[in-house]
């Protein structure tokens, strides 16, 4: 089974095929057999050539969060050959701007037209007792704002849109 | 002076990690508690952990933890003596110590008249200054207005710092580089400083930059002792909000730590400070202290100077309460071997420490030698967006300095969460930066280190080949699952629950 | 005398919270592990924490962790530089330090030689009586047959102990009251020794009645430096294993402690003994301390001496192994504190703490001040019976004994386990007992405590109702779990979780 | 519903209703109002009467484990009504011995037919490592002897039965 896999910034094609209750798994140019064990409800054993990784696992929207050590890589996963994303599809074009935490939406930095750089502040929310500026993540032009201020809203809930 | 008398029956005032600290401490001296609870927290840690919990009202802290009539409703009704109220909320607050006296339950820290000198900030200032401790060059009194504002900007010159007069943890406070940025810091430093204190007060500080953070733990009886306990290097920040502290602080020489320590008892004495507190000063470059503020109540980052000290400070705090004196004299402290502490947030470091709440679906802690795990939370907990982000503090012991960074690596390679993004995987990084390992370091580090690249080496290929193994395993499953496994949830992971030693 | 050096890579030739505990220490100090493991431990947790993992075999210990020529030839092809032992399994096999080094592979542990002239029961107490150290009265030679042992015994007199030669841990121990006795001893004794040690060979002597166990922790590296770290109060035991061990003891006088000290120091420099290794005295009621025997290895309760002393023994271990020097001497270490250890075990306590193996279903550990525990399982491990039952050690550090024993008591309080039976209730009943807190105990203590009734005050009726309602629930949930609740999973349990704040 | 908890050797009559989302129980004389709440997967928050109890349970085959701060109540459930025990039924009349544990028979210290008291030693186990003593919880005669030495059982099989 082929897939995308990205994380930390990389992008790479992977491949898994089972191998007499392991795992064959071709990554590029690199090739591991992963001997993976289940240890306890969100944990794996994986042995790869004997060098041990102690795996904490999530699901996400995107794919599988993926914890060794105290680090922990957001890893979106998508099945290289139907292209899509195995949990909810990523959106290109346009940034649709979502809230990170559910909050209040407390000032609306910019108006709709506005052209913005990428990290230029566009929203404050508060969440948690802190107030949190929310950026631009790349340059544009603002759209349409889709909450006022005062508002409350959920996680995940589309604030904004960037063209 | 009060004559000792044993408490049988305490109110926490509080939530999270320090109700259960306080708790703890309780339950160690034999000593029954009483929790607060709010809606959003009928199953917290620390209504679980408590001999008694009473709900006082809807989510929002200003209909609940911050409601003084039902705190002290419950207490009445519960029999509670004492009230303890953390840190944070009502532990800054004159006017609760005072309805507390009145209603004739001893408040676990210092007296109304107390609080009011030294916890309103620019009052503190102004008691600083007559006793000749330097203080930041800046306003001694709350700004009423814009106008007053401007003026006093003008006056000071840029970078300032607004600070919220009732404040503390970092809310409510502001750097501004130039005019411009004024009015917004303004606006919303008052708003932040009315939703968490109930109080928008303003004052301003002229900015000090590369400025240490460096705190005294200060502890005094009702019989006239006061002693310090050493310091505590704050300047790892995060929106001004400590995330790691240690103690000893490697920048402080035996001269500035006795200097610091002997202006901060001084001070305490003066004001006739009574229980736990902590004097906080900004250090320039040139290790020049200046007194910032005083935090009257235990402060989060206590365990440090615990486990350094060897005196438990919530058990003091409760002894000076009932009217005990200090076991010991400043002659008797002693700093031994090396503590650090990391701040476990629901925030995640990749996006500007930008809050995440959510259900905690699984939690590891750390363990073994040195290791010390304050918590507020549990597996299956749903971390609220109503509080504070702190879900735990790890907190690591070791002979010195080099020792305890390796402890505390170790520490945060056992800990996960997931369910929620954490500062852990920050930790790691940071506490392997050169310039923390070698002391070198001031309160712009951890902005400092967000604009770097990260030059950590780390297990990218694992982590997604272990991914797309698991999503071989989740797409294999699907005619079996009937397509559950795309869901967040990860109900899909549970299957086969029971045969752990099953090879995925 | 060797040159310092320093190991980038350690094999662990142990499983469970021993190979943990060697691990972390590695970790901390930048050295990579290796694990081995048999087909039971695949995902046990020395195998998930190690840096390197290999398999060496079937589950029976005789067949993986006593195999020494797999281990080494693991070392050999990890590039392990050196092994550490644990306690149990290899870690007194004078012929294993041997082998390891002829291979070349540094053995975490006294030379050969010190191993055989202290390791083995009967040799060790000559040494002892040629040094002058008292010593129980009783033989000092191993006895070959029946007739042997059966001569011994009318010669010493009844009560008497049996003992395993190559013995440690209770295991291959008994007390024999009356002759009657003695044949059916001797035969489980010799079985039990047979399968844990793979030598079968064993002794007699005096049984004291009313007997302290008290041992005295040893350090000693390659330069001829040599000293101790106090001592160890181990006289609670079950089965002739200790099960809460304490420090300091609370029976020994300064001049007891003094003595014991010198003794311990002077019989290890006069075998040249090198790395740690304690030895086990019995006192009696008049305070006469009696050699017993030297663990030639790290003690299973070495925590408490850490807590106490400051000293990581493991650390010191793999340190005086590569050759250092010890960083400190006899004047530079003092007692601090009271440590108590309490042992987890997978034993059901209400029926002679017989052995409980099984699935772990949930597992919540104790945090906060002074907590430190060393665990080798996780949530979801399944507890082999193949291997000892001590899951865990929980370990307390306070001011005092009194604070520690309260602090002690706070952490079993925290500590659940569900799907297997464990020691925590006994400790919760034997911290509160008078005795204990009076100090007032003996080797007896345990099974005169087994053999009263429970005084405490429980909160029977709380479980009968908490019961009760969670069995409404499973039988009002019958028609749509379809009967699944009366498995003896906890199925049922589960259904609903992603509500966490649902009211059953 | 009425049902017969056993634990720490009493056994009491108790009845359980739902009121208002909380829970009447009536325990002999006794009533409690139960506030009963999940608090992760295997705990519950109780409160009574503003009284917190944190519990810990586990399903055992006779009901259910209770474990609250440190101590640990193995509840047998029955239900009054039909009189049956929820999980496995318990046997009355005469005692049979079962394995407490998977382990190995090393010794049968008893014949058919002898006569034993309560305490007596009838069986030598070993399991992890240790040789254990399974002793005989009641006086009585041994009416059969199911396993012989050197044989492996699982955990919970019949080994003897005293009658």
């Amino acid at each position: 089974m082929l897939f995308d896999a990205t994380t930390a910034g990389q992008t790479a094609r992977v491949e898994v095929r089972e191998n007499h209750g392991a795992y064959r798994v071709t990554i590029g140019e690199k090739m591991l057999e992963l001997d993976l064990v289940r240890a306890g409800n969100h944990y794996l054993s994986v042995l790869v050539d004997g060098v041990s990784h102690d795996v904490g696992i999530e699901k996400t929207a995107e794919g599988f969060a993926v914890l060794m050590r105290g680090d922990r890589f957001d890893v979106e996963i998508k099945d290289a050959v139907k292209g899509a994303v195995l949990g909810r599809a990523t959106h290109h074009g346009p940034l649709k701007l979502t809230a990170p935490m559910p909050g209040k939406i407390v000032k609306v930095l910019v108006r709709e037209g506005e052209s913005v750089e990428a990290g230029h502040g566009v929203l404050v929310m508060e969440a948690m007792k802190m107030e949190n500026e929310l950026k631009a993540n790349k340059a544009g032009k603002v759209q349409e704002i889709k909450v006022q201020e005062g508002q409350a809203v959920e996680m995940g809930a589309l604030l904004l849109v960037i063209g | 002076m009060s004559t000792p008398r044993k408490f049988s029956k305490v109110l926490i005032a509080n939530r999270g990690e320090i109700a259960v600290r306080v708790m703890r401490a309780c339950r160690e001296l034999g000593i029954r508690t009483v929790a607060v609870y709010s809606d959003a927290d009928r199953v917290a840690l620390h209504v679980r952990y408590a001999d008694e919990a009473y709900f006082i009202g809807p989510s929002p802290s200003s209909e609940s933890y911050l409601r003084m009539d039902k705190i002290l409703e419950v207490a009445k009704r519960s029999g509670a003596e004492a009230i303890h109220p953390g840190y944070g909320f009502l532990s800054e607050n004159a006017t609760f110590a005072r309805v507390c006296r009145d209603a004739g339950v001893v408040f676990i820290g210092p007296p109304e008249e107390a609080i009011t000198a030294m916890g309103e900030k620019t009052a503190a200032r102004r008691v600083a200054v007559a006793a000749g401790v330097p203080v930041v060059p800046g306003a001694l009194h709350v700004l009423a207005d814009h106008a007053a504002i401007l003026g006093e900007a003008t006056r000071i010159g840029y970078p300032l710092m607004l600070k919220a007069a009732a404040g503390g943890g970092g809310k409510g406070l502001r750097l501004v580089h130039k005019p411009e940025e004024l009015e917004a810091s303004v606006q919303r430093a008052r708003s932040e400083a009315k939703s968490a204190f109930g109080d928008d007060s303003l004052y301003i500080e002229r900015a000090i930059l590369k400025p240490r953070h460096i705190e005294i733990q200060v502890l005094a009886d009702t019989h006239g002792n006061a002693v310090h306990l050493f310091e505590r290097e704050c300047s790892i920040q995060r929106r001004h909000q400590k995330i790691i502290e240690e103690s000893p602080s490697p920048f402080v020489t035996p001269e500035l730590r006795e200097r610091m320590g002997s202006l901060a008892v001084a001070l305490v004495k003066k004001v006739g400070y009574v229980n736990a507190g902590t004097l906080e000063f900004l250090v320039d470059e040139n290790r020049e202290p200046y007194f910032l503020e005083m935090n009257t109540r235990l402060q989060v980052e206590h365990p440090i100077t615990e486990m350094v000290t060897g005196v438990d400070l919530v058990k003091m705090q409760i002894r000076i309460a009932q009217g005990e004196a200090l076991p010991f004299a400043q002659k008797d402290l002693t700093q031994r071997g090396h503590a650090i502490e990391c701040r476990v947030c629901a925030e995640d470091p990749e996006t500007n420490f930008i809050p995440n709440p959510g259900r905690i679906e699984s939690l590891r802690v750390p363990g073994g030698p040195g290791v010390r795990d304050d918590s507020g939370v549990y597996e299956g907990f749903e971390v609220s967006m109503f509080y504070d982000p702190m879900i735990s503090k790890l907190v690591v012991h070791a002979e010195t300095r080099e020792a305890a960074i390796a402890r505390m690596l170790r520490a945060v390679s056992e800990y996960e969460v997931t369910g929620i993004k954490t500062t852990l995987p920050f930790f790691d990084r940071a506490l392997r930066d050169r310039r923390f390992i070698e002391g070198d370091f001031d309160t712009g580090f951890v902005s400092r280190l967000q604009a770097e690249k990260d030059e950590r080496v780390r297990p990218t290929e694992i982590a997604m080949a272990v991914a797309a193994v698991v999503a071989y395993r989740a797409r294999r499953r699907t005619p079996v699952a009937s397509g559950s496994e795309t869901s967040s949830s990860s109900l899909w992971w549970r299957l086969g629950h029971r045969d752990s030693v099953t090879r995925l």
